[in-house]
């Protein structure tokens, strides 16, 4: 399966929404204008779009705390992501979220969650609903090397595979768990090779690569909905210079910007442009409306009201 | 009307809501083909077979987590957990998650989750398996939980609980899989949030959770013959907790004793009577009174295990340390 | 004397007893060459080694199960959980191992253990970034729950802790890192089991717990402009709880406010307003009020996250609210 | 390393007093002498037996709830274990544990536990522990194939190849959890599989057959001993007809009685007397010497009295 010129140029757009969306999410941070934490996916970019481009809108994706490139490559709206980053009642979470609850289960996004493999579970349970209800749906659960070191994934990894889910576990190793160093954490040098006591496929690629992503996933995403079961999919990245916008993280010194020299998106363009997809002007001028959405986004999110009081007590029982 | 067991009755409640709705998927550890390791679900795989009636590998976080998944993309779950003790495994899903995920997403989701769990207090198991933790439970916002005492309430209990759209803690007692009681042949619901008044009477009011029911009304037997008429109160649901019941009962007798096998520092008791000092200060006679197992790890030799857990004479002995 | 923050005051206990005593492990994530995510043992692995305080992967149940294991073969070990709300990973060996070993192996080994984490309310982390859940601590028998509120605790706290043979789950604020208080030059120790009065006054008693103390002494500030004088009692270990000290307080002042962060239905505040009925019922004005967390999901919205809160206002209403 | 003829005589005359041990437990569960359960090692005689040969007495052994053998094994008192299964003050802890809680510490045998894979990473710590002591010693942790389902056991794995512990991981595959067979709970045939994800040794041998467990656990020693770090040792087994004295689980039927077919004891018989290392007449004897210190200790333990009232606050803090 290939994605048409089209489809590119539409994840390379939604890139550019991400990365802009995760500077306005730091700047408003700067600013005062939300508390608590956000945790960038700049640099990540083009594993939650390769992913994406993988999947149907059917599909269901679940992420962690690092989720706006999630979301926004599974196509939730910007403008409410910015507003519920501020805690507006306009939000997609209605403020109830923030930054790390995002959410928009019409579009398929199965939200963000705020405890570090948390969701992976969880996400292996909507596997299994897909598979009982037989629509060939799949799942896509994003989470970290260092969730990876969580027990929960591995009776996932095993229950999936046991099972046969419809599921994809994209592990997105960007070297780090705030300040811990993947060398300091996991036993073996690609956290894909967890796979090989499981009995599932573990695969790594370049994670700052979109066609590497995209190929992996669409391979998976096909095992899946033939009924296969489960892969166990690495993308290697490098982190962004902070963990977040509250903690440093270990990337400091010379390594803070190292990201930089692999980033995706100006690689992903260059790809693009030699592919004869995009010409240059075209490429700037998708920047430059990327950035407006974010820059709209921002500005209706600054306008918008806060909840009223009485949101406390609505959504707690269905 | 048929006479059921505990165990028959919540199995019965099961049965009857998988077969009304053919989402529902129950899970858990042995719950298929063996039929659960204290029988509840017997028969259900036979049934409804193993799609919907899954045995899991033995991992209760992930068993949780992955039953609320399914309650998000709209299948009910009813996840087991063997004792209540091992909720301990299952803390993120069923305290950080099923009760949160709803709120956190501006209410995008429901949650239609039962974890069933049984409450093992009083079998000689020992320390990691006597542990009655609903109090851990009652403190999370979004949470409800449920401790049926008796078989006609478990059934009608379970079924609410399934239909319910959101997460709920169905705590069980082993000690009282085997008790008997009346069903009605049609078929019924019990609502959460009301008690049952299970005896009663004008002089103490004596509420009792769970496993200890059956403890508690033997006590208010033996106090009829010395003439003090205690009425017992079965919350059946603390949470939602139908505080409203208690206080009226309360107010008509002025005193109040709460009684659970949960060790009685942090525990319910607290909870309890904390809510009725609050409402019905004035008419207390004297201080509510707590009988809960003793803030002791809980042994396995029978002798200090029946000295650590709350007794027939233990609840006799507060009810009558009111009078003069 | 010296100022530092609650954060160094903490850190300065460690370094101390590590100086002290060369068994003692710290281990946790980024607790080694980051200092922590909070700071909090900044400096430690410069001066003590990668081996003594180690960086451990992100696995909570290991961490801390890990801990145990050193701590029962004769290394006292201090585990850091990044936040409260990450006790749910760890649930079984801090509630099920760590406090009951020692009693179901008759005594064989104890259990010198202590597990850092930090309270995060207020602070628009979110809902599953925002519990206080001392309560589920204080309901295990064999666990210690400290609930330091000033640099100057933090630090004798902490030098307990790590002295006791046995398990402490020691609870810190984030809010309160960055507090300054004083400090002596000289080393000291603070007993686990005694309260201290924060302020003396005779009107009304509030009990307040670990980061709403600087709330709670404001409150008792502007209650003394309108000539209210409130006594400001800070348990400051939760179990063993000093009721006796706040037994005396109400006996004096015939009215009890208990204040804490975390939800109210099944908090410390019903246990404490419960003991203190038991004890002095007689000496009460009016029943025990709880001011505390809403009983819904905490909203990373800052209206919401305020509103849900207990705050300044809500001490002082609950102060009047015995005022006819 | 070999093992003298006295010490696989030592090894078989244990075997004997496990076995006599769960019989006279399962008959006094019977005769309604203690409550709770108890879950019998019967069948697994040799893999207990072959690990324990293989470690020094300042080795530790951690054990699960079905850790009657493990216990006998490291050289616990047989009469101590029989009190404390009927809860006696005689008991090694004192009646306070019962059959699921036995310990002895000054033997190495640092205990049962009742919460499944609850121990593992307490194994681990005190493998750290005895890294940081530097005294050589060694800790060998056993647990079931349902235990290697929590997530707690893949954490431990981790953190032990990582950290180069000192630790044997013994699962014990007795091919069930309570009723669940391990081709319905574990994604691999062999749960030494699980190994190649995390980057340590993983062997599979028969746990019937002592000289395969000796053998590997000497290696997985050795291995430990030298700082090279953990190794994952897999016994097959079959399980005993029921999973204790409760619960039946699933080894029902004409399954009940197939670990007789490969009886580790036996077996274990037939090579010593064909080494030439034991006569039948010896053999017999050793028998009868097991029966009677089981005897005794059953009658040792039903005379004993129960603990006082005031052991309930004694042993809780130290
Ligand atoms: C259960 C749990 N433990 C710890 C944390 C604190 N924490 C938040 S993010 C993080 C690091 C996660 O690293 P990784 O999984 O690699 O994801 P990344 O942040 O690199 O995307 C930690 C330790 C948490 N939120 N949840
Ligand atoms: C955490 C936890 N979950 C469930 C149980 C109940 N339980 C006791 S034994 C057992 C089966 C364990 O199987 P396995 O690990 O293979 O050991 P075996 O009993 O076969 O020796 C289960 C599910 C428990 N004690 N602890
Ligand atoms: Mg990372
Ligand atoms: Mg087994």
């Amino acid at each position: 399966m290939t994605l048409s010129a089209e489809q590119q140029i539409e994840a390379f757009r939604r890139m550019w929404l991400i990365r802009y969306f995760e500077e306005a999410a730091i700047r408003l941070y700067g600013e005062g204008r939300y508390r608590g934490s956000t945790h960038p996916y700049i640099a990540q970019e083009a594993t939650a779009l390769g992913v994406c481009a993988a999947l149907q809108s059917t599909d269901v994706v679940l992420a962690t705390y690092r989720g706006h490139g999630a979301a926004i490559a599974k196509g939730a709206d910007p403008k409410a992501m910015m507003a519920e980053l501020l805690g507006k009642a306009t939000g997609m979470c209605k403020g109830k979220g923030g930054s790390m609850h995002m959410s928009q289960t019409e579009v398929g996004f199965l939200g963000c969650n705020a405890i570090v493999a948390g969701h992976i579970a969880i996400a292996g349970g909507v596997a299994l609903a897909q598979q009982l209800d037989g629509t060939g749906a799949v799942t896509a659960c994003f989470f970290g090397d260092g969730a990876s070191c969580e027990g929960v994934f591995y009776e996932t990894l095993n229950m999936a595979t046991l099972w046969k889910l419809p599921l994809l576990l994209v592990v997105e190793n960007n070297e780090y768990a705030i300040s811990t160093h993947v060398s300091d954490a996991i036993s073996v040098p690609d956290i894909s090779m967890r796979a090989q006591g499981f009995g599932l496929p573990g695969v790594t690629v370049d994670g700052r690569d979109f066609d590497a992503v995209y190929a992996a996933a669409t391979q998976a995403v096909a095992r899946a909905r033939r009924g296969d079961g489960p892969t166990l999919l690495e993308a290697k990245t490098v982190r962004w210079s902070r963990h977040s916008a509250v903690a440093a993280g270990g990337a400091g010194g010379e390594k803070a910007d190292r990201w930089k020299l692999t980033d995706p998106i100006p690689r992903f363009r260059q790809e693009l442009i030699q592919r004869g997809i995009l010409a240059e002007a075209r490429a700037a001028e998708i920047e430059r409306d990327a950035r407006q959405v974010i820059d709209d986004a921002a500005a209706y999110a600054i306008d918008s009201p806060y909840p009223a009081l009485e949101e406390l007590h609505t959504d707690i029982f269905a | 009307m048929r006479e059921l067991t505990y165990a028959q009755a919540i199995n019965e409640g099961i049965r009857e809501e998988m077969r009304h709705n053919g989402k529902i998927v129950v899970l858990g550890e042995d719950v298929g083909k063996y039929g659960g390791v204290f029988g509840v679900t017997r028969g259900l795989y036979d049934e409804f077979g193993a799609a919907r009636v899954r045995d899991c590998p033995l991992n209760e976080a992930a068993i949780v987590g992955c039953a609320i998944g399914l309650a998000i993309a709209g299948r009910p779950a009813i996840a087991e957990l063997e004792f209540m003790d091992f909720t301990t495994f299952a803390m993120d899903p069923i305290t950080n998650q099923a009760p949160k995920l709803r709120f956190f997403w501006g209410g995008q989701v429901s949650v239609p989750l039962v974890v069933r769990t049984p409450i093992a207090a009083g079998l000689g198991f020992g320390t990691q398996h006597s542990q009655s933790l609903e109090a851990w439970l009652v403190h999370v916002p979004g949470l409800k939980v449920v401790m049926p005492s008796t078989a006609y309430d478990a059934k009608g209990l379970i079924k609410t609980a399934i239909r319910d759209p959101n997460p709920v803690v169905f705590a069980e007692s082993i000690s009282l899989y085997s008790a008997r009681g009346e069903i009605p042949d049609e078929e019924y619901v019990i609502p959460f949030g009301k008690a049952d008044i299970k005896r009663k009477g004008d002089d103490v009011t004596l509420v009792a959770l769970g496993p200890i029911m059956p403890k508690a009304l033997q006590a208010a037997e033996e106090l009829a013959q010395q003439g003090v008429d205690v009425e017992v109160i079965d919350p059946r649901t603390v949470a939602p907790l139908d505080i409203d019941t208690i206080v009226n009962s309360v107010k008509k007798t002025g005193r109040l004793v709460v009684a659970h096998v949960a060790h009685k520092t942090g525990g319910v008791g607290a909870e309890i009577a904390q809510q009725v000092v609050e409402r019905a200060f004035d008419s207390l006679d004297g201080p509510p009174v707590r009988v809960a197992a003793a803030d002791v790890p809980i042994a396995a030799s029978q002798r200090l295990e029946q000295a650590t857990l709350p007794d027939v004479a233990g609840m006799m002995k507060a009810c009558l340390s009111f009078r003069q």
